[in-house]
C-alpha cells in the first residue's frame, strides 16, 4: 500500500470513504472544512452523496435520518457547531442508530477562537444533550492513527447501533503525514433489519425512535442502553502506555498534547528523571485498566491538557486517591512548549518528594 | 354489498390518542388512504414530528422515524438521499414547522429537497398545552397570550404557503382545510397531487392543511370547526400556492 | 339512477363522542346515544332511521376515529 | 537527521506548497516527515508559514516552538517573527529581494538569496518559493533536485507537468546562488 | 410575609420577578410549561418583557442580547431544550453577561419521556458547550429552596457577570407547596458600565464579545475566567449536611432524590442503622468540602440520583478513594421507592463490613 | 475648501481586515454614514455576524454585540426589547442570515421586530474559505460545489427579499448593489429609509446589499464588481419589495 | 398527623383541585402540606391525579408510592390503579355513580358515595368532586368544612365567588352521605 | 454654474490596491502608482492630473478602505 502525504482532515475524509461511508452531512466550520469540502469533491466519485446542510442542527438530523434508513453515515464539525448538535446526538443514541461524528476542536468557550484546543472534553465524552448517554470517543494523536480510527469506527457504530466520535483538533485537522490507508478490521455485523428501507409489504414498519412515555419503559430502555455502554466499556477501551513501566510520574495526555509530552519524556529521561505516560487513545471509555496496573514505583501523575483541566477530573477517578494528580494545560489555542512540560513534571515530582 | 367507506390499510388500526374531535385523526387517514390508493405503502418511510402526532409512527402502516422537534425535514432529507426511490413524508405542526423548524423547511424547499410535508396548522402548540404559535390568529388567547395575541409585540401570523412558493424549489405548495366532508374531499386530492409530485420527482411538495384544537381552543368540537371557517380561513386563504408547471415554466 | 340507500356501522368503542359526525348527515339520522356509556366512557354516535341513509359517507369523512363503516345496500 | 524548517511569507508567495514539497519529497526518500500550516483568517492578507519537520527516527510534535533548524523567510515580518525560533547557530535564508535588513541574532548563519530578482530573470516571479528552496537543499543537504523535481511532477499531476521546467530552473538557480553565496 | 401555596414552576417565575428579572425569552417544553406561561401573564404587570422565542436557540441568543443591555434576563427549559441552548451558555460564559437558566429536567436521551429525571446532571456541570467554562448550578430540594435560589441568582449572576443555572426536575416544577416570599440577600454590585446601552457620546463604545482571535489573548481570557471559577468554588458552594455526624454510612443526593432519602434515613435510623447524607445545593461548585470534614466513622458513600450514575463521579472524586462509593439509580422518569434506598443502603453496609 | 467626502464619525478608523477590493468596507461606511447623519450613533447597538464581518464590532463607532453564527437577529431583539428607543441594527452575512439563521431571520420579520438588518449577499462563505452559500449561484464553483452548484442536487438560490417581504411584519425590505458609485449612493439612501422605518417604529427593516468576494470567487476586485452586475442583479433583481406604507394599507 | 392522600379520576372530574383544596385549607390550618400532580399528554382523555400530603411535622418525599392513607377514586381505573397504594386497612372512597364494583383488597375501609347522583341532586354535576371531598373530611375528620369552604373562596378570586354555595351545598352531602354510609 | 474642482487626497497607506477607484473616475485621472508600495505591502491608488479633478467623489465612493479624501477647491 502506498505512502501518502495528507491533511489530517481529508485523510479523515478519506478513511471515511475507505470505511464504507457513502453519506456525508455538514457545515462548514474552521479548522475542519477541508472534511466538507473533500467529501464534495470525493463522495460523489465514491457512489455517495455530499450534502451541505443549511446548519449543524440539520446536519446531525439528517444523519439521524441517514443512518435510521440504514446507511453508513458521518458528520463534523468544531466545538460551536458540536454545541448544536448535542441534542441530535442524544437522539442517535436514544433511537441507537450508528453514525460518525469528527470533532476538529478550538479554543472557547462561544466563537473562542480558531486554533487547536483540547477543551471539548467533557463536550465529547460527558455529552451536553440530554439524558444517560455514553459514546465511544477515540481521540488519535497522529494522521494514520486517525485514519485507522476513523475507518474503524463505522464497524464499530454499526456493532453497537451507537455514535462514535472522532475528537481531534486544530493540529490533528490541519498538518500533514504520510498515511497508509490499510485494510479495516471488519466485525461480524448482524443485517440492519431494523432500518426503515420500505417495509415492502413483506414485514411489519420498523421504527426509529427515541420517545418512551411510560417511565417503566423508558428506564427499561435505558437499562439496555447501559449494557451496551458496559461493554463498551469492557470491549472497546484504547490505550498506549509509553515508558510507563518504571516512571515514577506518570502523565497522562492524550492527541496533540501527547506528541509534546511524549517528547519531554525522551527530554526527561535524558536528564534521569523517569517519566513515562497513558496516552488515553478512546477517552470514553476512560482507560481506568491502564491506571490499575502501574507499578509501585509511580509517585504522581499529572495529566497535561490543551484545556483548563477537563480529563483531569477521570484522571481523579481512575487514580482514586492512589497516587497525587498534577495537572499541566494551555488553553485558547496556546500549546505548551516541551520545556514547560519538563519542567513542570519536575516541580511536581519536588512536591511529592 | 359495496363498502362506501372503509378503515384503510394505510392505518395500523391502532386507536389515536388525540382529543375528542381533533381533525388530526382525519389528516392522519387521508395520508394513509393516498399512500394505500398510490399503492407505495411498502415503499414509504415517514417522519413524524414533537407535537401532537409525536406518536404517528404507531398509526401510519410504513416504516416510520420520530424527529426531533422541528427538525424532520432534515431527517427526512436524510432518509431520501439514502432512498431516493421511495417516499418520504414528514408530518409536522405548526410550532414544529413553523417555529422551530424554520430553517429546516424553508431549505428543504430551496434544495427541492424531493419529500411530501403535510403541515397541520392549528394555530397553537397542542401537545404542550395550548401555547401562542407562529400561526396564532391575532386576538386569539393562549396560554402564553392571555389577553390575546398582540401583534405589535409579537407581529402578524405567519402565512407558510404564501411565504414557501417565494421559493423555486417548492414544486408544489397548496393549503386545504378539513372542517367538512368537501373540504375533506379536496384535502385529499392536494395531498395525492402532493405525493404525485414526489413521484414524478418534481421537488418538494408540502400540504397545508388547516386543523383544529378544540382542547386548547376551549371550544366544543363542532365550535372549533366553526372557528377554521370563520376565523382561520379569511387569514390563511384555500388554495394552491404553486404547481410543478410554474416550476418549469420559470425556468424555461 | 335511484337514490343511494345505504348503511353505517359504528365501531362504538372507537367512538370518543365528539358529535362531529352529526352535524354532517345530509338525511339528519346521526345522533349521539345519550343512553349508553362506551368502552372510552363516551356516549357514542349512533344512527337513528338507517333506511333514510343515502350512503354519503359525509359521517364516516369527518370521523377522526375510524369509527364509522359505510355501505351501499341498493 | 533532523531538520525542523518553517517556512513563511506572504500569503500568495506560495509557502504552504514550498513546505509541502519538502515533506513530500523526503516522505518518498523513506523519512519521516510532518507539516503543519497556520490557518485561519490571519493568513488573509498577513503573514503565512508552516512547519516542516524530517528526521530519520519518528516525529514528537509537529510543532517548531525554538528549536527550529532553518527558517525559510519570504518577507521581513516572517523574518523578524521566526529568528528567534532558530537554535544556536541556526540557519535562516532570507528573501534579500524584499528584505533589506540582516537577522538581529549575531550567532546566525544568515543566507540572503535575492529569490523575486532571480525568479523574475528566468521569466515567472511566481518561482521565487523555489529559488529558496534551492538554497534550502542547497545549505542543508538533506535532500536532492532530481528527488525534489520528482516529487513535484507528482504534486502538480498530470494538468501542470508544463510548470515543472521552470521551477526546476528556480531551483537550481536557487542552488547556485546559495552555493555562491 | 404570607405564607402561599404555589406549583413550582409558578414559584419559580415569580421568584425570578421578585428577584429583579424583568426579561424572560422562553420556548414551550413539559414540563417546564408554567414558567413562560406564568411569566407571559405576570412580567407584563411588573413592568418588564415576555417573549416567546421561535426555539430554544433564539431564546437563549435573545438572553445573550438583553444580558448585554444590562437587564436582568431569565429563560427556562428542559431536558433537550437545554441541549440546544448550549452553545449559546458558552457565549454568554465567554462574553461574561449575566443571566439565570432554569432546567426542570425530564427523562432522556433524545425526546425520552416527561417525568422527572436527574439525567442532565453532566449536561448542566459539565456543559456540552465548547470550551472551558462554568456556571453555578443550584439544585434545590423543595419549592420554598427553589423561590430563594432563583431569586438569589440575579444577583449572584451579576456580581459574577456569569450565568447561574436552577437545576429541577419535573417533580419540583410540577409539585405545589407552601412559599414564603422572603427578602433577596444583597450583594454589593458594581454598576453595569460594560452594558451596551449606547455611548450617548459619552464614553467608548462598550462591546460584549467571545471573539479573542489571537491565542494569548484568548489564554489570558481563559486564566481570567478561571479566577472567577476558583472563587465561585470558594465562595458559593452550598450544601445541607443531614444526620451525617456519626454516620457510616452517607448518601449524597440532591434535589428530588435527596427527599426519598432523607425519609430512608429516618426509617434506617428507627433500625438502628446510622445513616446520614450530603445533600449537595450547589451541583456545581460540587461541595468538596462536606466530604472533607466526615468523621472516621463512615464507612461508605452512596450516591443515590434519578438517573444511571451521573453526580457518582462527582463522589469519587470528591471521596477521592477514601471511602468506597456505592451507586443506586432508577433513570427514565421512574422515582425509587423508599424502601429501596434502605435496601441498597443495608447490602452496601454488608458489602463494606 | 468645502469637503465633499470624508471619513464619517460612525466609523472608529481602525483599518479594516477585508481583502482588497472587498465591499464590506463600502457598506460599512455607508451604515456608519447613516448613523452619524441621523446622529444616532450614541443612541445606537449594533450587532456583528459570525462571516467575514466577525470584526465589526471593532468597526463601528457605536456599542456592539457579536453574535453567535446566524442569531445576531435574537440577539438585536434581546437588545431592543430591552432598549425599545434605541437604534438596534444587525449586519450579516448570506451563510449567517439565509442558512443557519433563517428561522431567526423569518422570526425577527414575523414579529415586527423594530429593528434593521444589513444583510450582505455576497454568495458565498467568505470567512471559512469560499463554501457554497443557500445565495450561490447556479453553476457557481465553490469549495462544497466543486463542479459548480448543481440545481437538481441543491436547488435554486434563495432569494431573501422576495421571501421576507411576504410577511406582514416586515415593514421595509429592500435589494441594492454597491457595484458602482450609483448604486452605491442608492444602497445608501436604502439604508436610511431603512432606519427611518425604526426610528418612526414600523417595525422590521431589512437591506439586502449584493456584495463581492475578490478572494473566494477567485478575481481581480473590478472583475467581482462586473460579475455582481452581469450574474448577480438579473437573479437578484434590485428593488423595493416592502415599505411602511404596503403595511398600513393592508391592515388597515 | 400524617395524611396522605390520592385524589384520582377522569381528566375533567375536578380531581386536580380537588387535591389542591386540601392542601390549602390544611395549609391555613398551619399544617405541613405537599401537592404533587401527574402531568403531561397521558392526562388527555386518559386518568388524572394528584398525591397530597398533610402533616404536622416537615414532608420528606411528596411522592406516595405505597403509604396512601386515603384514595379518592371517582372513576374505575383509578380504584384499580390505586386500591394497591393503600396501607393496610386504608381508606377507599369511591364514586358509586360510576364504579359499579368493589375495591379487591378486603382490608380496606371501602366506603362508596355517589357523587354523581348527589351532585346532579343539587343542580351541578360538576360538583361531584365536593361531593367527595365532603365524604373526605367527614371521614378522616382532617379538616372542617368551613374552613375548607374559606380557602376554597380564596382559590376561587373574586370572579368565581357566585359558585361558592353550591359548591359547599356539595361538600355537605358528601358530608352527609359519608355519615350515613 | 461653472464646473466644479476639485482635489483628492489619499491616506496611502490604508491602500490595498484593490484598483476600485481607477475604474471609476469620470476624467480618468486616478491610477495605480506601480512605483511605490506602501506599508502593507501594496501598489498604492494616486492622481495623475489633480486639476481636471471635478470633485465628484466617485473614487471615495467605491474604495472600500476610507482611503480618499475629496475637498472642492472651486
Ligand atoms: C427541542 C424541543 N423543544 C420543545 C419541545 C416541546 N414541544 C413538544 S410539542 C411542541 C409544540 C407542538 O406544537 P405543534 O407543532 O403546533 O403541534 P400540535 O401539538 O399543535 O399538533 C413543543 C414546543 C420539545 N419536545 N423539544
Ligand atoms: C455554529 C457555527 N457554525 C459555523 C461557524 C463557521 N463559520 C464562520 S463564518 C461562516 C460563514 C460566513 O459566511 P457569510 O455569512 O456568508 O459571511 P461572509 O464571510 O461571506 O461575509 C461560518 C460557516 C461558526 N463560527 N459557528
Ligand atoms: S391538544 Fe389539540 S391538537 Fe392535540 S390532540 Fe388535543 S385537540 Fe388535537
Ligand atoms: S352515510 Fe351519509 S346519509 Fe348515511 S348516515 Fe352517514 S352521513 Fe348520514
Ligand atoms: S365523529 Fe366519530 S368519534 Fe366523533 S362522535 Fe361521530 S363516530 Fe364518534
Ligand atoms: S473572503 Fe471575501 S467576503 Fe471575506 S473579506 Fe475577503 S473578499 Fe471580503
Ligand atoms: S473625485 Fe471624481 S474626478 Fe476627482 S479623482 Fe475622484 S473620481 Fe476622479
Ligand atoms: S479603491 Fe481604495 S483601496 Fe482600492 S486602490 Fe483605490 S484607494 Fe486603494
Ligand atoms: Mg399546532
Ligand atoms: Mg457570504
Amino acid at each position: 500500500m502506498e505512502k501518502v502525504l495528507m491533511k489530517g482532515n481529508e485523510a479523515i475524509a478519506q478513511a471515511a470513504i475507505h470505511g464504507g461511508c457513502r453519506y456525508f452531512f455538514g457545515y462548514p466550520i474552521t479548522p475542519q472544512n477541508e472534511i466538507p469540502e473533500y467529501m464534495s469533491r470525493e463522495m460523489p466519485k465514491a457512489g455517495g452523496v455530499f450534502l451541505q446542510a443549511e446548519s449543524e442542527v440539520a446536519a446531525i438530523n439528517m444523519v439521524y435520518g441517514a443512518a435510521g434508513a440504514g446507511a453508513r453515515v458521518m458528520t463534523s464539525s468544531s466545538s460551536p457547531g458540536i454545541a448544536l448538535k448535542q441534542e441530535g446526538i442524544s437522539y442517535i443514541v436514544g433511537s441507537e442508530v450508528p453514525c460518525v461524528i469528527v470533532n476538529i476542536s478550538r479554543g472557547g468557550p462561544g466563537l473562542g477562537g480558531i486554533q487547536p484546543a483540547q477543551s471539548d472534553y467533557n463536550q465529547s465524552t460527558r455529552g451536553g444533550g440530554n439524558g444517560d448517554y455514553n459514546m465511544i470517543v477515540f481521540a488519535p494523536a497522529n494522521i494514520q492513527e486517525a485514519v485507522d480510527l476513523t475507518a474503524e469506527a463505522f464497524e464499530i457504530a454499526d456493532f453497537y447501533r451507537n455514535p462514535v466520535m472522532i475528537l481531534g483538533d486544530g493540529m490533528i485537522g490541519q498538518m500533514m503525514e504520510p498515511v497508509v490507508f490499510h485494510e479495516t478490521p471488519k466485525r461480524e455485523l448482524e443485517p440492519k433489519t431494523w432500518a426503515t428501507t420500505g417495509t415492502g409489504g413483506k414485514r411489519a414498519p420498523n421504527i426509529i425512535n427515541s420517545l418512551h412515555l411510560d417511565p417503566a419503559n423508558l428506564e427499561k430502555h435505558n437499562l439496555h442502553l447501559q449494557q451496551k455502554y458496559a461493554r463498551m466499556r469492557a470491549e472497546e477501551t484504547r490505550y498506549e502506555l509509553y515508558q510507563a513501566d518504571d516512571a515514577e510520574l506518570v502523565f497522562v495526555a492524550y492527541g496533540t498534547a501527547s506528541r509534546i509530552v511524549r517528547n519531554a519524556i525522551i527530554q526527561l529521561r535524558e536528564t534521569g528523571v523517569k517519566a513515562g505516560m497513558i496516552r488515553p487513545i478512546s477517552v470514553w471509555p476512560f482507560p481506568q485498566a491502564a491506571f490499575d496496573q502501574l507499578g509501585s514505583q509511580v509517585r504522581a501523575l499529572m495529566s497535561v491538557e490543551l484545556s483548563c483541566g477537563q480529563m483531569v477530573d477521570d484522571v481523579r477517578i481512575a487514580a482514586a486517591g492512589r497516587w497525587p494528580v498534577g495537572f499541566y494545560g494551555r488553553s485558547g489555542g496556546m500549546i505548551p512548549a516541551q520545556h514547560e512540560i519538563v519542567d513542570a513534571c519536575r516541580s511536581m515530582l519536588e512536591e511529592v518528594a | 354489498m359495496p363498502t362506501v367507506f372503509e378503515p384503510t390499510k394505510g392505518l395500523t388500526g391502532v386507536e389515536f390518542h388525540y382529543c375528542p374531535g381533533c381533525t388530526h385523526g382525519v389528516i392522519h387517514r387521508l395520508v394513509a388512504e393516498v399512500l394505500e390508493e398510490m399503492e407505495e405503502l411498502g415503499n414509504s418511510i415517514g417522519v413524524a414530528p414533537v407535537g401532537c402526532a409525536v406518536l404517528a409512527y404507531k398509526y401510519f402502516n410504513c416504516d416510520m422515524h420520530e424527529a426531533a422537534h422541528g427538525r424532520a425535514p432534515a431527517m427526512a432529507t436524510g432518509v431520501k438521499r439514502v432512498l431516493p426511490d421511495k417516499m418520504v413524508f414528514s408530518y409536522q405542526g405548526d410550532g414544529d414547522l413553523a417555529s422551530i423548524g424554520t430553517a429546516e423547511i424553508v431549505h428543504a424547499a430551496g434544495r427541492g429537497e424531493n419529500i411530501t410535508v403535510i403541515f397541520v396548522n392549528n394555530a397553537i402548540y397542542g401537545m404542550t398545552g395550548g401555547q401562542m404559535a407562529p400561526t396564532t390568529m391575532v386576538g386569539q388567547r393562549t396560554t402564553t397570550s392571555p389577553l390575546g395575541r398582540d401583534p405589535r409585540q409579537v407581529g402578524y401570523p405567519l402565512r407558510i404557503s404564501e411565504l414557501l412558493a417565494t421559493i423555486d424549489g417548492a414544486a408544489f405548495v397548496e393549503r386545504v382545510s378539513v372542517h367538512n366532508p368537501a373540504n375533506i374531499r379536496k384535502a385529499k386530492k392536494a395531498i395525492r397531487n402532493a405525493f404525485d409530485c414526489q413521484k414524478q420527482r418534481s421537488g418538494f411538495s408540502l400540504v397545508e392543511v388547516l386543523s383544529n384544537c378544540p382542547t386548547n381552543w376551549g371550544m366544543s368540537p363542532l365550535e372549533s370547526l366553526d372557528w377554521v371557517k370563520e376565523a382561520m380561513i379569511p387569514y390563511y386563504p384555500l388554495g394552491n400556492f404553486r404547481r410543478p408547471e410554474m416550476q418549469e415554466s420559470e425556468h424555461a | 339512477m335511484a337514490k343511494a340507500r345505504g348503511a353505517v356501522y359504528f365501531e362504538t368503542d372507537r367512538c370518543k363522542g365528539c358529535e362531529l359526525c352529526t352535524a354532517v348527515c345530509p338525511v339528519d339520522i346521526v345522533v349521539m346515544d345519550r343512553k349508553s356509556i362506551n368502552r372510552k366512557g363516551y356516549n357514542p354516535a349512533t344512527v337513528t332511521e338507517m333506511d333514510k341513509c343515502i350512503a354519503c359517507a359525509n359521517c364516516a369523512t369527518v370521523c377522526p376515529d375510524l369509527v364509522i363503516r359505510v355501505e351501499r345496500v341498493a | 537527521m533532523l531538520e525542523k524548517t518553517i517556512c513563511a511569507g506572504f500569503g500568495g508567495q506560495g509557502v504552504m506548497s514550498m513546505g509541502r514539497l519538502i515533506a513530500t519529497t523526503a516522505m518518498e526518500n523513506g523519512l519521516e516527515v510532518s507539516w503543519l500550516p497556520s490557518y485561519g483568517p490571519e493568513m488573509r492578507g498577513g503573514t503565512a508559514n508552516c512547519h516542516v519537520i524530517v528526521s530519520s527516527t519518528p516525529i514528537g510534535s509537529p510543532i517548531i516552538s525554538t528549536d527550529a533548524t532553518t527558517v525559510l523567510a519570504l518577507n521581513l515580518p516572517s523574518m523578524k517573527k521566526f529568528e528567534h525560533a532558530l537554535i544556536e547557530n541556526g540557519l535562516m535564508i532570507y528573501n534579500s529581494s524584499l528584505i533589506d535588513q540582516q537577522p538581529e541574532r549575531e550567532d546566525l548563519r544568515a543566507v540572503p538569496i535575492a529569490a523575486n530578482e532571480i525568479a523574475a530573470d528566468i521569466g515567472n516571479l511566481k518561482a521565487a518559493n523555489m529559488v529558496m528552496l534551492g538554497a534550502f537543499i542547497e545549505l542543508t543537504g538533506i535532500l536532492k533536485a532530481d528527488d525534489l523535481v520528482r516529487a513535484l511532477g507528482k504534486m502538480f499531476g498530470s494538468g501542470k507537468q508544463q510548470f515543472i521546467p521552470i521551477n526546476e530552473k528556480a531551483l537550481r538557480e536557487g542552488m547556485r546562488a546559495a552555493a555562491q553565496g
